[in-house]
């Protein structure tokens, strides 16, 4: 069994991604479509929420996957700061504008959610509020990135924002929680008695979840691609230009 | 076939409409760039190969 | 005391620039390094005085007992000769800088502020603050730069006091300095071979 | 290190250093706020603990890109970085420098604004401590943001887009306290975390800080 830095090589992780990423792509489209329409055509209302419990198949697996995806920048930093691997750094890259859209839509369906339950569009929610901020977060640390010219001195820098960035997400976190008690209900799929969701909801939602999942890795693996050949053509630039 | 959504029609049309175009916008995005860079650099190579060719 | 340089390569902006560069300069030497402009001379000096790190090789002196003087001085316009003077010989844990403002001719213009000190007499300034670091080993990039025949004479003389007094320059330039004794080091063999085109690996530059 | 203090803070009381500027800023934004609002006492007196600590925040942030910027500029920054002193002192001393001559005016100055702005009489004592407390926070994260953008063209933009975030809980806990201050709530609890978050900002954000200075030099 090779070991996994193995797949940090740039040439292995071409060769990797280039089949995982149809497989995972086709994967995600599959349990997406299912899940949504699932959710979407083939749930009942629920007896509190009425039919805008749909929004939940939209709401939480993008939330969860804003969530997850900064993580996942925050894992490839350090192992680009700890391994000096370039995928990783460029992988990191490859997750910012992902994660970013992914906050965007739990935002704004959050924020659908909110009018009917709760009867304005935006409410200064301590879990809406911090999206807020890790959106903005993730704005900063494209636009860190997209400043810079020497790949690596780019890379390094956004590792140590990305590092700092995650300590002060999670004290705004609290900050918000202390700022304001809130109206958001508790986490979605908490196990709490009396919150448990319907197993109606459940299972398309699962579907959806997963599906995101997917989604996340096959545009995180495409835009991986992307920037080692967009590296890869500047180095070769550089030569080039160095040869003449 | 529709589902009978009630009084809140319009938002969850709306929720639903706006994250498909928005997860289409960012896959489009993606996609777009993926193409542009591996074409810029599919040139770039082959100029390369010429020119190493003419050298030689 | 000595500056031993074994196989050094080092690098600008990911592409290499000079390797399998080996040199030494030992106390009451000094060595000026030649080659046409964009040759490295300034990332070499860079390298050596730890601002970044070398490809390869070793550096036998640590950045901590060299004096580096690049082409910007870091002088304060709002400051003084004297204050800008005083500040670097304070962070260095020095005291005295008459001796500097004398070597330098600085002595009439010590109360003067940098902003309006002539080209020249900047240049003056930012190589006196080499004199209040008492660092053994001077790393200059164009340290006569914009300075005219009498201040290039006066940093020649400045340069052979420090030699007599155990020190060590290592200095880039391209202009005679007045040092007919110091070593010519011509960096042009140096110059790094492009690594061959390879896989993505290779490309990596 | 206290050479460094000392010549960080003559350069800004000199010509074009740039100190008061902060102040200044401040004053505007105190008297502009009642202009805009309207000249109910109540409504301002609710508003002011927020007003004035965004005050606090930005006037902060009106000089921090020069904190690095310049001394890249001129060379001092290499020079510094080959100097005996760790550039992680240099960082904490810079911040400190910073903080010296921003936020503790601006400390002292808020109980005057306060006043212009109606903040109720049980509000002053915090205010000043939340501001002496937080500002040295606002620094050090401005130092660690300057340090990011050191090298670049027009980094003073985007210096603001990655520290405002990251302002976020300094200013919530700041501005929390004053406004349970005001309403005569117990203040302890925002205090006391705000104080943690400036600890650690003070302990930890220098060494980030310092990192990103040297790939930047390099």
């Amino acid at each position: 069994m090779a070991s996994l830095w193995e797949y940090a090589n740039p040439v292995k992780f071409m060769k990797l991604s280039g089949w995982l990423l149809p497989l995972s792509a086709l994967l995600a489209a599959v349990l997406i479509v299912t899940g949504l329409i699932w959710g979407f055509f083939l749930t009942t209302e629920d007896f509190r929420q009425g039919s805008t419990v749909k929004i939940i198949f939209l709401h939480v697996p993008s939330a969860l996957m804003a969530i997850n995806a900064w993580a996942m920048m925050l894992v490839a930093s350090l192992v680009w700061l700890i391994r000096r691997h370039h995928v990783s750094a460029l992988a990191a890259k490859a997750a910012a504008p992902v994660g970013a859209v992914m906050t965007l839509i739990a935002l704004f369906t959050g924020a659908v959610w909110g009018q009917p339950m709760w009867g304005t569009w935006w409410a200064w929610d301590p879990r809406l509020t911090s999206f807020l901020i890790l959106f903005l977060f993730y704005l900063g640390y494209m636009a860190l990135w997209s400043a810079i010219d020497d790949p690596d001195t780019a890379a390094d820098l956004t590792a140590v924002l990305c590092l700092v960035g995650s300590v002060f997400a999670v004290l705004s976190r609290y900050a918000a929680l202390f700022w304001n008690q809130g109206l958001h209900q508790g986490a979605s799929l908490s196990v709490a008695p009396g919150t448990r969701m319907d197993m109606t909801y459940k299972l398309p939602l699962y579907l959806c979840m997963t599906g995101f999942g997917l989604l996340f890795l096959a545009l995180v693996l495409a835009g991986t691609r992307t920037e080692i050949r967009a590296r890869r053509a500047r180095a070769l630039l550089t030569r080039e230009r160095a040869h003449a | 076939m529709m589902p009978d959504l009630g009084t809140y029609a319009t938002e969850i049309l709306l929720a639903y409409a706006v994250s498909l175009g928005l997860l289409a916008a960012l896959i489009l995005w993606v996609w777009a760039r993926s193409r542009r860079v591996t074409r810029d650099m599919d040139l770039l190579e082959a100029r390369l190969k010429r020119g190493a060719n003419a050298q030689d | 005391m000595e500056l031993r340089v074994t196989d050094l390569a080092c690098a600008r902006g990911g592409l290499p620039l000079i390797e399998g560069l080996s040199f030494s300069v030992s106390a009451g030497e000094a060595l000026i390094l030649r080659g046409p402009n964009g040759c490295g001379k300034t990332t070499l000096l860079r390298t050596l005085a730890g601002l970044q790190p070398p490809l390869a090789g070793t550096v036998t002196c640590p950045p901590e007992e060299m004096a580096y003087g690049a082409h910007a001085d870091g002088l304060k316009s709002t400051l003084t000769v004297a204050e800008n003077l005083k500040f670097w010989a304070a962070i260095h844990g020095q005291w005295g800088i008459q001796p500097a403002l004398q070597a330098m001719n600085l002595v009439d213009l010590a109360e003067r502020q940098a902003q309006n000190l002539s080209a020249g007499q900047k240049r003056r300034l930012g190589l006196a603050r080499l004199i209040v670091t008492g660092r053994w080993l001077w790393v200059l990039d164009e340290p006569t730069v914009s300075l005219d025949v009498a201040s290039v004479a006066l940093f020649g003389a400045v340069v052979r006091a420090h030699l007599a007094a155990g020190g060590a320059a290592l200095l880039a330039t391209h202009i005679d300095l007045g040092l007919p004794e110091a070593r010519v080091l011509d960096l042009t063999p140096y110059k790094a071979a492009l690594p061959d085109v390879g896989g993505f690996d290779e490309a990596f530059l | 290190m206290i050479a460094l203090l000392i010549r960080d803070l003559r350069l800004a009381v000199r010509a074009g250093g740039g100190f008061g500027l902060g102040l200044g800023f401040f004053l505007i934004l105190a008297v502009l706020v009642p202009l805009g609002v309207g000249p109910d006492p109540a409504t301002l007196g609710v508003i002011a603990p927020g007003i004035l600590w965004i005050g606090a925040l930005l006037a902060c942030l009106l000089s921090l890109d020069r904190l690095f910027a310049l001394d890249h500029e001129d060379g001092s920054l290499d020079l510094l970085a080959t100097s005996p002193i760790p550039l992680e002192g240099v960082v904490a001393v810079k911040a400190a420098a910073h903080w010296a001559t921003t936020g503790l005016p601006l400390a002292l100055a808020a109980p005057v604004l306060g006043i212009l702005l109606n903040l109720p009489g049980s509000g002053y004592t915090v205010l000043v401590a939340s501001l002496l407390l937080g500002t040295p926070a606002l620094s050090m994260i401005g130092a660690f943001g300057a340090a990011l953008t050191v090298g670049l063209k027009r980094g003073g933009l985007l210096l603001s887009l990655l520290v405002l975030p990251l302002y976020v809980p300094t200013l919530v806990f700041g501005a929390q306290a004053v406004a349970r201050a005001a309403q005569g709530l117990d203040a302890a609890t925002p205090l006391l975390l705000m104080a943690g978050i400036t600890a650690g900002s003070i302990a930890l954000l220098p060494f980030a800080a310092a990192f990103a200075l040297r790939i930047n030099l390099r």
